[in-house]
Parts: C-alpha cells; structure tokens; sequence
C-alpha cells in the first residue's frame, strides 16, 4: 500500500522536499515509516522524542496502524504565535 | 462565521473585533502576537510562518470551541498569518467577546498558550548572518511523541 | 503621547494599538469594556458615565505609570468615554505592550480591576422604567473613607 | 475661610447641585464639611462608610486640615469600565 508523508520546518530542509509517497506493507504503522526515515537521515533518530506524528492531520501515536492512502506527517515542536 | 481562519495579509484587528461583539457582551479581550525585532539576543530582519494547513485550521477551530465550552465565553475569533512577515505585523490575534472580563482573560490566555503548543505551525527567523527555524515549545503531554511516549503497539515488539 | 485620556466621542481602538506597538514588543492586549444590554437582569437602553474629570485623569495616569513599573511592560495606554453611551459601545479601552505576553495579560488585568475600584467615574443606569446610579465597587483597603477607616486627628477628638 | 464642595453620582442627586462654596472656620478639616452635610441631608449619614474623599483631588481622609481655597470632594463608589 501506499502513504503520502509530509515533512515540516526542520525535517523538510533535512529530508529535502516537503512530501513524497512510501510504499509499506500491509498492516505498516506509523512506526514503520518513522523506521524508514531514521535509517535514511540518522539525523531524524535524535529528534524522536520531540517529534509529534499525525495521520489523515490528527494527532496520532507511531503505533498507529496505516490504511492505504493515509496522509502521515512528522511534526517539528510548533512554533506558531510571535512572543514566548 | 468561523471561528478559526489562516490568512496570507496583513491581519486586520478592528473588523474581526467589530464583527465579535453583541448588545450581550460586556468585555471583548484582544491578544496580538507581534513580529519582535530581536529573538534570542540577535536582530531579527523577518519571519516566514508556515503551517501544515488544513490541520492547522481544524486544530485552531478545536481550541475555538473548547475556549467557548471550558470558559463560558459567548464567541472568540482565532486568525493566524503565514508567510513572510514583517517586524511589527501580526502574526496571530485572538479575540474573546463576554459577559465578564475574568472568563475573557483566562480563555485568551488559555487559546494562546495553547495554541503555541499544539497547532502546527512552523516559523524561521531570518538574521543578518542566516536563518534557523525557531526552536518550538514541546507538545504537551495529551500528545503522543514519536519516541518515548508510551504507545501499545510499538511496547508489545 | 498621553498614557491616559478621557473623551467624549466614541472610542476607536486601531489607532490607539497601531500607534503604542514598537518594533521590540512581542505582544498586545487590548481590553475593551462594552456596554451591555443588561443589568441584573433589566434590559438597559443606553449609560451615562460622568467623572471628577481632572482627578480621574490624574488617577489614571498614575494607574498607567504603576502598571509600567509593576509589571515591566513597555507601555499602556488607558482611554475612558464620559456622557451618554448607546449598548455596544466601548467605555474604557485599555492597551499593553510588551515584550512578553504574560506580563501584559497581567498588567491588562490589574489595571481594569484596579481602575474600576479607584478611578472617580460614575455611571448612570437608564431602563424603561427608571435611572439609577449603578451601585460601584467597594473603594479598596488603602482609600480611607469617610467614616470608619483609622485617622489620627478624628481618633484623637 | 472658604472652601469648594463637589458632590458626584448618587450624592450629586441628594445635594441637588454639583458644587457649592462653604464658609469654614480656621482650622476646619474634612470631617466638619462631612458634619455639615450630615446634618443637613440625613440620609448622607449612613452613606459614610463607603465614601471617599478627595481634597484637591488627591484621595484624603476626614482627618485632613483643609486651607482656603481647598477643592473638597465626597465620592460615592466609583463605576467606572462597563462589565463586572
């Protein structure tokens, strides 16, 4: 099955575009896309713990279970607003 | 009329304040975030706002109406600019319309902060020598991180 | 600029906040308080509010000054509307910028409480059936009263 | 000596004026033009524990000595802003 993946502020300058579509397996989660990325940019393994992941734009967990032309996105801390 | 918008120009306060307020309200409270022109010790020249959009909108209209719910509020207005903006431009204005102003504070107070928080939007500083993406706050709790979070799926391999 | 002005004529919030935001400000708060259509419970048809004019602007003033001082922001300003006022209108405006934004909600805050505790202005209630001077706010601790309150030569009589 | 009285809000309608001139004694201090007006509108009597006053519109207490030419004031509470 096929995803699309969307990639924000930091982590698209690092991945270098803002979206492409993955090819995963049956039954893949969220998890598995965060696995292809980490092998891909070892930069990105560091930042898991402060990223957030969606799925079809909620927000959602890596154990998530993906369906064929999900949306999934990984999420850079938000920085919306102006002043702290 | 929504209550949650993302525009490309100059945010215009007046009419969404005029717009807000009924014969029933007795305070309306304005919060404008504004492009500073320093961050972090360092002179910024301007921003570029980004956003993951339709989330962004459907989150801002999430946070609108649980300001409406947990606060008693009677109606707030939630804008929020993209783009490249300027030292001195709005990039965010909340409005709150109600009965009594405590209610009106702590509602403005809670969307923003909470705003900043959870809605996915992005901003770079750009500087005399560069440009970084501003470091974000952490997500809160409620959110799932991508590792380190506790999650079911992922704990039981 | 004066930080406190009181006018006759109805009050418009955009150039008071165009004119007090700067370049090193991260935040405005605007408060404005409006006349509602309702007081316990009767429908109003219109306000008067009238002042001890030069006191209420010189407490003003020292309001504005105490609030830059107490709470760090950078500036204020505080606009209160005398006369006759229609439902809907807006009696006080009050302006903060700062460069954080919790120091302005702060300061937001304590300057309407305070100003209506202590600013010598009084307001007229018009229903259907009648007028009445609206019952104000107890004067705080630190206003002696007239009967009461401690004071030496009285207590020494 | 001569002093200047105002009156505002609710004590404005019980006075009937806005403001009046008082001939004083030397000496006299705010609390003689609150026993002046006391005993000449009762009902001003058990409005005291919540007035305010001001002399030369500076809030002050009854104890203060007034000179000629002083600016006294007698200020119901005060309901200013708009909502509560």
């Amino acid at each position: 099955m096929r995803v699309q993946v969307l990639f924000f502020g930091v982590l698209r300058d690092l991945v270098g575009r803002a979206s492409e579509t993955l090819e995963l397996d049956e039954d893949a989660t969220v998890a598995d896309v965060l696995e292809h990325y980490q092998s891909r940019i070892p930069k990105i393994r560091e930042m898991l713990p402060s990223l957030a992941l969606s799925v079809n734009q909620h927000y959602s967990g890596p154990g998530a279970v993906l369906g064929n032309g999900d949306e999934v996105a990984l999420l850079p801390p938000v920085s919306g607003g102006a002043c702290r | 009329m929504m209550r949650a918008t993302i525009v490309r120009e100059p945010i215009d306060t007046q009419p969404v304040l005029a717009r807000i307020k009924q014969p029933e309200d007795g305070a309306a409270i304005v919060f404008e975030g504004v492009v500073r022109n320093n961050a972090r010790g360092r002179q910024t020249l301007y921003l570029d706002y980004e956003a993951y959009e339709p989330m962004a909108l459907q989150q801002m209209a999430q946070l609108a109406a649980q300001a409406l719910e947990q606060y008693k509020v009677r109606d707030v207005a939630i804008v929020h600019r993209l783009g490249r903006l300027e030292i001195g431009e709005t990039s965010v204005l909340i409005v709150v319309a109600s009965a009594h102003r405590g209610a009106g504070y702590d509602a403005s107070r809670w969307l923003i902060d909470t705003l900043k928080r959870t809605v996915p939007i992005w901003k770079k500083e750009y500087f005399v020598d560069g440009a970084v993406w501003a470091d974000g706050e952490p997500f809160p709790e409620e959110i799932t991180r991508a590792q380190g979070s506790p999650s079911p799926r992922v704990a039981s391999k």
